[in-house]
C-alpha cells in the first residue's frame, strides 16, 4: 500500500509539473488513519495526499463539477470506481476530455464501522501487514484479519479490472468476481412476511439524511424529485413508516439499470442500512430477466430498462422462479 | 398553559384590492371582526393556507388603523399565487407580529424622514408613512421617492395621488423605469432620481426595494453625505418559524425574523455579506 | 449513593416503564439508538455513542403541531395534542446531557417552544458515565466531565453494578420511587476509581486539548471571510448526516401534509446542509455548498456563542467525526481555522 | 378473519391506457358487463406513462390493490410504450415483493379496446383477489387514514 501511494504521488507530481493536468483529485490525510477525505490537490498541498486501506470513497461523482472547470484534472480511480466513471460518461454527465484517469490498484478497503463493531474502539491509526490489520488504539494495539473488517462492497467485489483508464498504477490484481447476490437470494427464499419484517427493521432506522442519494454517482439529477416541494413527497423526515419505503424504493428505482453496484450507499449510511441489497435485487432481476448486464462496463450498451424485446417475460411471471 | 408560537390563529379576508397586475392588497380581520393583533410599523406576520404553505409578509397598514390589517402581496411563489386567486370571505391563518419594526418612537422621532421605495418595497413603508401621517406632530418634513417598472406597477397609486401628495410638508416624487404613453411624470431609475431631487442629508432615510436598487441607492445616498447610521433598510430571507429557531434567516449572528427585518446600515456593514 | 446489580436492571426498567415512557439505548438491526423500552427490547448500556443523539426525546425528528380542517372558505383548527406523558431517559452520556442545556437556550429563550418545554419538564434524565471514551471524543474541550455526567441522576457502571446518585429534586423523586431495587452503597471508592481512570483516558485523547480560543464573536467577519472554507468544504456531499446525528443541531422545517380529511402541520428536523434549506421564491441566499458548510460551523462556533454569552453550540460528542460519509467534521474546521493567529 | 373479509370492501386503482383498456372499460359498460364499483379508473395516455411513484402514492392514499391495463404487446399506439412499461413493471413488482409486499396487490393486464368482456373479467377477478387478501397494511400511511 505504501508503495502504491508513493507511486501515485509521484505520478501526480509528474503530471502536475509537466502541465498535463492542473489539479488532482484524490484523498487527503486525516487525524486518524481512517478519516481521509476526498480532496483536490495542486503541487502546494500534494504532501497531504494519501492512499490507504481507508480510501473507500468513490471519486467519480466529484468529476461532474470538477470536469466543468478550467483545465484537465487527474483522478485516481479504483477498479470499482471506473464503472461509475463509465456510467457517467454514458450519461454525458462528465467531460472525458477534461479528465486524466489513473487506475489505481486496490486490494479491498476497510470499513471503520466494522472495525468498531468488532470491538476495536478508539482507533488512532492502522497499518496493514499481509492479511492482518494492526490497529493502534487508545486501549492498546489490536490485530484483526483484514477480511473481517472489509467494506461490504469489497467483500462482493466485481473484480479488480479497471474498465477505463489512461494509465495504471500498481499491478492489476487478478481476482475472480465474488458472488454478489448471495444475500439477495437468501432474502428471496424467505416468506413475504419475513422479508417485510427484515426491511421494516432496517428501513425504520433511516433518518432521511440523504447521504445515500448525495453520494450516489447515479443520482446525478440537478434537482432531485425528493427536493421538489411540488412533488408532494418532499417530506424531510420519515413522518410515517410509509415514507421510508417510498424514499428507498423510488431512489433504487431511479438508479435501476444505471447502478454499477459501487456500494457507496451502504458505506455512507450512518445507520448501517444494507441499501446495496435493494440495488442488487434490481441488478439480479434484470440479469435474470433480460440477460447479464453490468452498468458502466462500457459506455455503449443500452441499459435493460431502456430497451426491450418482443418476447420479454410478463410482469406476473417474476414469481415463477424458485423460492417463495 | 402558554400558547405554542407556531400555532396560528384564523383570519378572514374581508377585502381584496388589485393594485397592479401582480400585486393585490388583502384586508384581514380576526374571526371576531377585529384587528388580529397590534403591531408597530415594519413588523411582519405569517399568513398561510393549510396544505399550500406559510409565508411571511410585512404588514402594510398602519398601526393607527384600529379596524383591520392590510397586506400588499406580489405574486411570486406558491403561497402568493394561491392568495391571488382567493375571493373575499376566504379564511386564512395568521400569526405574528414578528420582527423589530422601525424605531418610530426613538430614532425617527423629531427627524426629517426620506422614504425610498422600489416596486413592492413600498409595502412595509406604507405602514410607516401612514403612521407618520397620523402622528404628524412627532416628525419633521417627509420626502417620498417611489419608483416602479411602469405606472401600472405603482402600488397604492390612488392613495399616493389623492392623499399623500396633499399632506403638509410631504414631498412625493414618483418615477418609472421606462416611458409609457400614459405617464407624464419622471422617468428613470430610483437611485439616480435620489440624486436629482435635492435631499437634505441631515434627514433619516428608509430604504426598501429590490437588492439591486438598495445597492445603488445606498451608494448614492452616501455620496450625498448621508451617514450609514442615518439609513435604515429591511431585509427579507426565507423563514419558517419567525421566532429565531428554525435556523434559516440568519445573517451572521443576527436573525432577520427576530433581530430584523429592519437594520440600520452601519449594523448591516458589520454582518457577513450573505443576504 | 446506591447500587444495583446489572442483572436486576430489567426489573428496574419494567418498574419505571409502568408510570413513565422509558427511553434507553436500544439495539436494533446493528445500531444502538435511544428508543422507547418494551420488554422485548435489547438494551445496550455499553455502547459509548448511540448513532443519533438523545435529543429525539425532547425534539423528535417529526412533531405534529396542529391539524386543520378546510371546508370551503372556512378553516378550523384542532387543538394540538401536547406531550403530557412522564418520561425517563436512561443512559444519557455527559455530552448529550450538556446538549439539553444548549437546546434549552435555543428553544426556551424568547418564544418558548411549548412541546419542547413540556417534554423537558416531564422528563427525568438518568445519565451514565463513559467508561471507555474513544478517539473522537472532545467533550473536555468544552469543560464537560464524562466521569461525572450530572443530569437528574448520575450513574456509573463498575464491576457488574450500576451505581446511582440523584442530583436534583426530580432525581430524588425518581430515586424514592425505585429505591427498593437498590442496595445502599456507602463506599464510593469503586466509582471514584473509575472516575479517575476515565479522566486519565480523556487527558490523553488526541482531541481533548483542541484550541478553541480563535472562535470568539469579535472574529466573526474574519472567520466568515476566511479563504480556507473552500478547501474544507470541498468534499461535502450536502447530506444531513452530521446535523441529524448532532445533539445540538436544532434547525427545523414546518410542513403541511394533506391527510384524508384535513391538513396536518408538522415540524421536522431540517439541515442547513441541504441545498433547498434557504431556497425560496426569490432565490437562495446560500446557493453553494461552501456557504452552507460555513453556516453550520459558524453557527456552532461563532453565531451561537455571540448570542448566548460565549457558549459554543457543540458538546464534543464526536458523532460527526465518526459518521460523516466523507470524514469532514467540526474538529477539522477548528484546527484549520484555529491555526492562523 | 373470514367474517372481517366479508365486510371488507377494497379500494382498487386501475391505471388504464387511453387507447385500449380505457375504451375496453367503455365497451364493457355499453355491453352491460359489470365490474365492481371498488375499481377507480385513472386514464393515462399510455401504459408507459405510469410512473412507479403513482403506484406507491395510490397505496399511500389508501389503495388496496393497483392494476395497470395497457395495449397488448405489439399494439401500442406509440409503437413501443408498452414494451418499456412491461419491463418496468416486471422489475418494480418484483422489488415490491422483495420488500415483503404481497405480490397479488399489483398486476398488469393487457386489455384491448375490443375486449370489454376481458376488462370486466379481469376487474372482477382482481377485486376478488384483493378482497381475499384483505386490507393493505404493509404500504399504508397512517396519516392518510385520519
Amino acid at each position: 500500500m505504501q508503495e502504491i501511494m508513493k507511486q501515485a504521488k509521484l505520478k501526480a507530481e509528474e503530471l502536475l509539473t509537466k502541465g498535463v493536468v492542473n489539479r488532482v483529485i484524490g484523498w487527503t490525510e486525516g487525524d486518524f488513519s481512517y478519516d481521509c477525505s476526498p480532496a483536490t490537490f495542486t503541487l502546494d498541498n500534494l504532501d497531504k495526499f494519501v492512499y490507504t486501506e481507508f480510501c473507500g470513497a468513490n471519486l467519480s461523482k466529484y468529476l461532474i463539477e470538477e470536469s466543468k472547470k478550467e483545465g484537465k484534472i487527474l483522478v485516481f480511480l479504483k477498479p470499482c470506481d471506473t464503472y461509475s466513471f463509465n456510467q457517467l460518461i454514458q450519461e454525458h454527465r462528465i467531460k472525458r476530455e477534461n479528465i486524466y484517469v489513473v487506475g489505481i490498484e486496490c486490494r479491498g478497503k476497510v470499513d471503520i464501522d466494522k472495525l468498531r463493531a468488532f470491538g476495536i474502539d478508539g482507533v488512532l491509526g492502522c497499518k496493514t501487514e499481509g492479511d492482518k490489520l494492526i490497529c493502534d488504539t487508545i486501549y492498546g494495539e489490536k490485530t484483526v484479519d483484514k477480511v473481517d473488517v472489509m467494506l461490504e462492497k469489497c467483500l462482493s467485489c466485481k473484480g479488480k479490472k479497471h474498465v477505463v483508464y489512461d494509465e495504471l498504477i500498481g499491478e492489476e490484481v487478478v481476482e475472480e468476481p465474488k458472488d454478489r447476490f448471495g444475500m439477495v437470494a437468501q432474502l428471496e427464499a424467505m416468506t413475504e412476511d419475513e422479508r417485510y419484517k427484515f426491511w421494516q427493521n432496517e428501513l425504520s432506522k433511516c433518518i432521511r439524511c440523504n447521504a445515500c442519494r448525495n453520494v450516489c454517482p447515479a443520482c446525478s439529477c440537478v434537482h432531485c424529485v425528493f427536493d421538489n416541494p411540488d412533488s408532494n413527497i418532499a417530506s424531510k423526515a420519515n413522518t410515517d413508516r410509509f415514507e421510508e419505503k417510498l424514499y428507498h424504493i423510488i431512489r433504487a428505482w431511479h438508479v435501476a439499470g444505471r447502478c454499477t453496484d459501487c456500494g457507496e450507499c451502504s458505506r455512507v449510511c450512518p445507520q448501517g442500512i444494507p441499501l446495496h441489497l435493494i440495488n442488487r435485487k434490481f441488478i439480479k432481476d434484470m440479469n435474470e430477466f433480460y440477460g447479464e448486464y453490468q452498468a458502466g462496463e462500457d459506455t455503449e450498451t443500452k441499459a435493460p430498462l431502456n430497451s426491450y424485446t418482443f418476447g420479454d417475460r410478463e410482469p406476473h411471471e417474476f414469481d415463477t422462479k424458485e423460492g417463495k | 398553559m402558554r400558547k405554542e408560537p407556531l400555532i396560528p390563529g384564523i383570519g378572514v379576508v374581508t377585502d381584496i384590492r388589485r393594485d397592479t397586475p401582480d400585486v393585490k392588497t388583502f384586508r384581514v380581520v380576526g374571526l371576531d371582526g377585529k384587528k388580529p393583533f397590534e403591531h408597530i410599523p415594519g413588523q411582519c406576520a405569517f399568513l398561510s393556507m393549510p396544505g399550500i404553505g406559510e409565508a411571511l409578509f410585512s404588514i402594510t397598514s398602519s398601526p393607527t388603523n384600529t379596524e383591520y390589517m392590510e397586506f400588499s402581496i406580489k405574486k411570486c411563489g406558491c403561497v402568493t399565487e394561491w392568495l391571488h386567486q382567493i375571493e373575499v370571505g376566504q379564511q386564512i391563518t395568521i400569526r405574528g407580529p414578528y420582527g423589530n419594526g422601525f424605531p418610530v418612537e426613538t430614532d425617527f422621532k423629531g427627524k426629517d424622514l426620506v422614504f425610498i421605495a422600489g416596486g413592492i418595497g413600498l409595502a412595509p413603508l406604507r405602514s410607516i408613512i401612514n403612521y407618520v401621517r397620523d402622528k404628524r406632530e412627532n416628525y419633521g418634513k417627509v420626502t417620498i421617492i417611489y419608483g416602479s417598472r411602469s405606472d401600472d406597477d405603482l402600488v397604492d397609486y390612488e392613495e399616493i395621488k389623492n392623499e399623500w401628495v396633499n399632506e403638509p410638508d410631504f414631498s412625493v416624487y414618483l418615477t418609472i423605469d421606462r416611458e409609457t404613453p400614459t405617464w407624464d411624470g419622471h422617468v428613470g431609475f430610483v437611485p439616480n432620481y435620489v440624486k436629482e431631487v435635492g435631499l437634505d442629508n441631515t434627514a433619516t432615510a428608509v430604504l426598501c426595494g429590490p437588492p439591486i436598487m438598495i445597492k445603488f441607492t445606498l451608494a448614492n445616498l452616501q455620496e450625498l453625505g448621508f451617514k450609514t447610521n442615518q439609513i435604515f433598510t429591511t431585509l427579507e430571507l426565507k423563514m419558517k418559524c419567525a421566532i429565531g429557531k428554525c435556523g434559516r434567516c440568519n445573517v451572521g449572528d443576527k436573525y432577520v425574523c427576530k433581530d430584523g427585518p429592519v437594520f440600520r446600515c452601519d449594523q448591516l456593514n458589520e454582518l457577513p455579506n450573505e443576504y | 449513593m446506591m447500587k444495583i446489580s446489572l442483572k436486576n436492571l430489567p426489573e428496574l426498567y419494567s418498574f419505571i416503564a409502568k408510570k413513565n415512557d422509558l427511553y434507553l439505548p436500544i439495539f436494533k438491526a446493528g445500531q444502538v439508538d435511544f428508543a422507547k423500552w418494551d420488554k422485548d427490547a435489547i438494551v445496550d448500556l455499553n455502547k459509548l455513542k448511540t448513532t443519533k443523539s438523545a435529543k429525539d426525546v425532547f425534539f423528535p425528528q417529526s412533531q405534529d403541531l396542529v391539524r386543520f380542517e378546510v371546508d370551503g372558505k372556512k378553516i378550523s383548527i384542532d387543538e394540538p395534542i401536547m406531550p403530557t406523558n412522564k418520561q425517563v431517559i436512561f443512559g444519557v452520556k455527559a455530552c448529550d446531557n450538556r446538549s439539553f442545556e444548549l437546546l434549552d437556550m435555543a428553544f426556551v429563550e424568547d418564544y418558548p417552544d411549548t412541546f419542547y418545554e413540556m417534554r423537558r419538564a416531564n422528563t427525568t434524565i438518568v445519565t451514565l458515565a463513559c467508561a471507555k471514551p474513544d478517539e473522537a471524543c472532545f467533550c473536555k474541550a468544552y469543560g464537560i466531565d464524562a466521569a461525572d455526567p450530572k443530569g437528574d441522576v448520575s450513574t456509573w457502571i463498575v464491576d457488574g453494578y450500576l451505581h446511582w446518585m440523584p442530583n436534583t429534586d426530580k432525581g430524588i423523586e425518581l430515586t424514592t420511587e425505585v429505591k427498593d431495587f437498590f442496595e445502599l452503597d456507602m463506599d464510593n471508592s469503586a466509582v471514584e476509581n473509575q472516575q479517575s481512570e476515565i479522566r486519565a483516558i480523556i487527558d490523553r485523547l488526541p482531541y481533548s486539548n483542541i484550541d478553541l480560543s480563535k472562535f470568539t464573536p469579535d472574529k466573526l467577519l474574519e472567520l466568515f471571510n476566511s479563504p480556507k472554507w473552500k478547501a474544507l468544504s470541498e468534499a461535502c456531499l450536502g447530506c444531513g448526516t452530521c446535523t441529524f446525528v448532532c445533539p445540538t443541531c436544532q434547525c427545523y422545517d414546518v410542513k403541511d401534509f394533506k391527510t384524508k380529511t384535513g391538513v396536518q402541520r408538522f415540524k421536522c428536523w431540517d439541515s442547513c446542509m441541504f441545498a433547498d434549506f434557504t431556497k425560496c421564491a426569490h432565490g437562495n441566499t446560500r446557493p453553494s455548498q461552501m456557504q452552507r458548510y460555513r453556516q453550520r460551523f459558524m453557527h456552532k462556533l461563532v453565531y451561537f456563542p455571540s448570542n448566548h454569552d460565549g457558549v459554543y453550540s457543540c458538546v464534543g460528542c464526536g458523532r460527526c467525526v465518526q459518521k460523516c460519509p466523507q470524514m469532514l467534521n467540526i474538529v477539522k474546521v477548528i484546527k484549520t481555522l484555529g491555526e492562523d493567529k | 378473519m373470514q367474517v372481517e373479509n366479508k365486510t371488507f370492501k377494497p379500494t382498487i386503482v386501475a391505471f388504464c391506457c387511453n387507447w385500449c383498456s380505457y375504451a375496453g372499460a367503455d365497451l364493457a359498460g355499453s355491453a352491460r358487463l359489470s365490474y365492481p364499483a371498488e375499481v377507480k379508473i385513472i386514464r393515462i395516455p399510455c401504459s408507459c406513462r405510469l410512473n412507479p411513484m403513482f403506484i406507491l402514492k395510490a397505496f399511500q392514499r389508501g389503495a388496496d390493490g393497483v392494476i395497470l391495463c395497457g395495449c397488448h404487446p405489439g399494439d401500442c399506439h406509440y409503437t413501443t410504450g408498452n414494451y418499456y412499461a412491461r419491463r418496468r413493471m416486471t422489475t418494480l413488482f418484483s422489488m415490491l415483493n422483495y420488500l415483503g409486499i404481497e405480490k397479488e396487490r399489483t398486476r398488469v393486464e393487457w386489455v384491448s379496446a375490443a375486449e370489454g368482456a376481458k376488462f370486466s373479467a379481469v376487474m372482477n377477478d382482481f377485486v376478488a383477489t384483493i378482497t381475499a387478501l384483505g386490507e393493505n397494511k404493509k404500504l399504508e400511511d397512517l396519516r392518510c387514514k385520519k
